[in-house]
Order: C-alpha cells, then structure tokens, then sequence
C-alpha cells in the first residue's frame, strides 16, 4: 500500500502532465485503489489549493480533474500574454507637461502664452495617456478647465508624490548664471537631480 | 563478412590508455612504459585484424607512446636548480591523462545529471490566444529627457521675457522727448547738413517704437518751431530742416503721415 | 503596491500558463517590482512547493523559473502516459560537453587536445541541439571559435547556472579510487566493442 502523501503528490504530478482533465478511475488503477479513495485524494488536494491561495487550483468536472489557473489572475496573464509597446512623448507632448508638472494646477490658456502656441491636441494626448487629468474649473472668464498631473504620471517616473519633481527654482537660477557665464551643463543638472 | 565499426566504444586514444592502465593497475604516475605500449598496439593491430577503422589520432598516440619507449632506455638528465634531475620522459602524458581524466568524470557527472533530470517533465504552454489582446502602450519617460525638455522651455520663457523687458524699456524712453530732440539736434551736428530725410535720423535698426519716439520729437521740434518738415507726396520722403533758432516756423508737417 | 500574496499567487498562475523558463524580470515588471524582489518572490514559492512535498517543483535556471514534476514520481507518470524523452547524448558528446562547460569560453583546438581526437561532428551535434553556442572568437591565430554551454544545456541538465556544476577539482581522488576497483579484462572489450 502506497502511502497517502506519495499518492497525493503523484497524482498532482500526473495532473501536471496531463493538462486535460484526468479520470479519477485512471489515476486510482495506477495505484490500484479505490475509486473513492483516489477522489478522495484529488479532493483533499483541491482543499489544500484553495486554503493556501494558490495561484493554480484543482478544478473537478465530471469525475475528473484539471489544473487551472485561479480566476482572478486573469488580468495578470493577461498582461503577461501582452507585454507592452514601448512610446516615446513627442517633444512637445513633454513641454506641456512640464509646464503642467510645475505649474499645475493650470488653464490651457496660460499653457499657450507660455509655449505661445496652441496645444488643445497635445493636451488631449496626454488626457488620453492618463498622465494629465482635468482637475477643476478656473474662476477666470469662460471658468476655463486647469490641469494637473495624474498618479501615473508619478509612476512613470517613480516620484512618490509631487515634491519628488527637480526644484525649479534651482533650474532657473541655474539658467540665469549659465546665460551669464554663457556655459550650459544639462549634464550636470540631470544627474544632479537623479541624485536628490 | 567485414565490420565496418568505427573506433568510438574508446572516446579517443587516451580513453583507451586510460582504459589500459587502469586495466593493467597500474599508477598513472608511474606507468610502466614499455608493458602499456605493447598492450596498445596489440589492441590497435586486433582493432585492424577485424578490419575496423582505427582512427589515425589513436596511430599518433601510439608513436608517442614508443618514443616515450626509447627515451625511458635512455634517461636524460636535467638542470633543475643547479641539480641534476632525471628526467620522466612520462611526465607529460601523465600530465594529459590526468587532464582527460578528469574531463571524463565530468562527463559522467553529466551523464548522471541528464539521466536524473529526465525523470523531471514540463508541461507545454497553454494556448494564450484567449488572454491575448490590444497590446497596452506605456511611455519611457526617463527624468533626464524630462528635466532636459523642461529646461529646454524654461530658456525659451527666458528669451520671450527679455524681450518684454526691452519693450518696457523703450516705453520708459518714449517719456523723454527731449533727450529725443537733443539727439536729432546733434544728428544735425554729426552730419553738418542743413536737410536731412527723416530716416537718416533713425539708427540702422530703429524698432517701432524708436521710429514712433524719433516722429513725435519731430512734432515736438515743429510746435516749437526749432524745425520745417516737408513732405513732397503722401508716403513720400518727409524732409526736415532746422531752423537756426530764429523761431519763425513756416510750414505745418502733413496729416497722416506714416513712416513704418 | 501590491500584497506579497498576490503577486505570489499571480507568479504561480504565470508558470503554469507560460509552461516554458518564465523569466524573471518579465515577472518583475508586471507588478513593477524590483527583480530581486520578484526573485525572492519565486524562491519562496520554490521552497514552499518542497517543503509541502509537492508533485509539482519549481525549478531555476539561469534567473528563470519553470513548474515541472517532482523527479521522484516519474515512474507514475510513465504509468499513465508515454512522456516523450530527450534522447541521450553519445559519450563522445557527454566528454566534449563536459570539456565546454568546464572551460568555457574555449575553442575547437583546445578541446580536441585534450581529448586527443578531432571533434568537429560532435560540436557541430551539440550547437545543433542547441547545448553549446558560439560565444565569440579567440585572439590566437587564425581567430577561432569560441564555444560555451547555453541556457537550454542548464535546462537538461538540471544546473541553475554555471556554478551549479559539480566540482571535479579533487577528480584526482576518484582516479586513485578507480584504480583498486576491478575492471574489465581485455577480451571482454572486443566483444562488446564488436556488438555495438
């Protein structure tokens, strides 16, 4: 007589190779048991699955049984079966959310005086990449929508929250000296940043 | 009938040697040249006796094997430390030997390992054709590119504001017309003319609101009649001269006078 | 941030589906973890599965992670269903495997003096099977080929990576202890050697 635990533990093995759904009456001649005790096995097996959280699971059909996947990974699969498309920001597409990384929360309107060009489908574009969101109205004429930056935003470039961002006063008082000494290090001031 | 069976049950003329010694028991480190060498070639000369393709590095290995044969009857002698030392003419193949030995336990280390983990079994992939769909986008964004773009727009801010502070500062200057009328009273001086053409009073690259300045001075000069202004057609040239200082102004300057 | 439990579990649904060497940065970057966490993730997992004596194993190879059976019930497994094998690698291959995993990188030449026989099949057998590959060329004469093992050599034969092999500094020792054990005599060889 094999003992419970060998028995267990082949028939998860054999379910792995399987991959159909395995006939509880097959598994039990293997060991020459009974059918009920080896449902039984497959049962305990199917408990120990589900208390335990795992990511595969037993799933019983018909007097048989399967490994599948637990449902509610589906989405991690799914991403898996998906890997994403690296895309670039287009130049521009950077602009403005710079500006509205350091001045938000901002009107489309003074976005354009500053770029002094329009942006109304650059502004659109990074709505729809979830990396500005509408975030109220302006008391000004025409309560015009002000922006501001998204939680993915942050992700992306993994600032815990908006304090994270370069100073900006430190850039601008970088770019008046260098305008003076006519000496621009961009280097110098991205690594600076990567180490505060 | 002839057997036609290549020499690979030996992986190579050392495998036989190898074979040979342990066969025979004898120390690789001290092996008795002379009985190991006749014990391969008496295996060689079976291997073609049965008409088997012997492989011509195992014949190589064989001429080695008798030359070490010689220079066993002939010991060498060898400066070693200003001593004199025999010298093993084995020294070498035993060297070898030990090398391949141990490659050849590798291999059956190996031979265990594939042996055990084919007892092991995967499973294929499942058909992900269910889970597969529009491939999500994500941007690389990296700090550096954004601080660089950022900095980038905080220069251009830069520009378009120093040339809002110049504008301001050629408004401050619109207030002072008369240091306006001084300037064209020393053109007057520089150039020693009595006419000059508007123009010639606005430097190389006047901007709007020099030329605005330098034509309301010029009103101002014509109220207090300190100047004549003449101007031919509409849009044409508009001539001036001072007066030398006798105050007695003669001609109004023309409405509508544009100078762009 | 996700719980621990949950990217485990998700980790366990991705094996299954994936079935092949699942890599684990891909399963770093889907929870947006680092990859020693998603590493020590899968050790966990891995350590989990044999302390419950599992029919199913994780196993490692070269910073990936497989679901495969417990070696132990392969005998069931054969019971059930004609699992298909790899075949078996010659001893000439075996030797020259051997030489490659060792002393990687190395090149044809230096194989072959070791071994005292040319061995152009047998590399050309074993690049094919994708056990060795060309990692790049010698800077002696003529420029050869250097030869390494790959993952798929790790694969089949059990190794997480390269330092997993055995040890065969102190092969020494098993050549002395070879020497007392009985072989074969010489008549006994060509008889075999006329049968193979």
């Amino acid at each position: 007589m094999t003992a419970k635990k060998t028995i267990k533990s082949a028939f998860e093995s054999m379910l792995f190779v399987w991959g159909e759904p395995l006939d509880v009456s097959i598994a039990a001649e293997i060991f020459n048991i009974s059918r009920k005790d080896a449902y039984d096995c497959f049962k305990e097996l199917q408990a120990e699955y589900e208390q335990e959280g795992r990511g595969i699971r037993i799933r019983e059909i018909d007097k048989t049984f399967q490994y599948c996947t637990y449902v509610e990974n589906s989405e991690y699969i799914e991403r898996l079966c998906n890997p994403a498309k690296e895309k670039r920001l287009s130049q521009s597409a950077l602009e403005v959310l710079a500006i509205i990384a350091y001045k938000q929360p901002v009107t489309r309107g003074e976005i354009e005086s500053i770029r002094g060009i329009k942006c109304e489908r650059v502004i659109e574009g990074l709505v729809k990449k979830d990396l500005i969101a509408e975030v109220g109205r302006s008391a000004g004429i025409g309560r015009p929508i002000l922006y501001g930056t998204t939680p993915a935003f942050l992700k992306n470039f993994g600032f815990k929250d908006l304090k994270d961002l370069p100073e900006i006063d430190d850039i601008e008082s970088i770019v008046c000296k260098n305008e003076e000494s006519d000496t621009l290090d961009l280097q110098q001031i991205s690594i600076d940043f990567i180490k505060s | 009938m002839s057997y036609k069976i290549k020499l690979d049950i030996f992986e190579g003329p050392f495998d036989l040697l190898v074979y040979l010694i342990e066969n025979a028991r004898m120390s690789i480190y001290d092996i008795q040249i002379s009985e190991i060498t006749d014990q391969y070639l008496r295996y060689l000369k079976r291997m073609q006796a049965l008409d088997i393709n012997v492989a011509t590095e195992f014949m190589v290995l064989a001429a080695a094997l008798i030359e070490i044969k010689s220079k066993m009857l002939l010991p060498r002698m060898k400066q070693d430390g200003g001593v004199l030392a025999e010298e093993d003419p084995r020294t070498e193949l035993v060297q070898r030997i030990l090398e391949y030995k141990r490659f050849k336990t590798a291999a059956e280390l190996l031979e265990q390992q594939e042996e055990y983990n084919q007892r092991i079994f995967e499973k294929p992939k499942e058909d992900l054709t269910l889970f597969a769909s529009e491939a999500e986008e994500y941007l690389n964004l990296d700090l550096k590119q954004f601080v660089k773009v950022f900095h980038l727009f905080l220069r251009k801010k830069k520009n378009l504001e120093d040339i809002q502070r110049n504008y301001s500062r050629v408004e401050r200057r619109t207030v002072s017309v008369e240091s306006k009328i001084d300037h064209i009273k020393s053109v007057f001086r520089v150039k020693a003319k009595r006419r000059l053409n508007f123009k010639e009073l606005l430097a190389p690259q006047s901007n709007r609101s020099d030329v605005v300045i330098t034509f309301v001075s010029v009103l101002e000069m014509m109220r207090q009649k300190t100047m004549m202004a003449k101007q031919n057609v509409n849009f044409g040239e508009i001539i001036l001269s001072l007066n030398d200082n006798t105050g007695n102004g003669k001609k109004n300057p023309a409405e509508g006078d544009i100078v762009s």
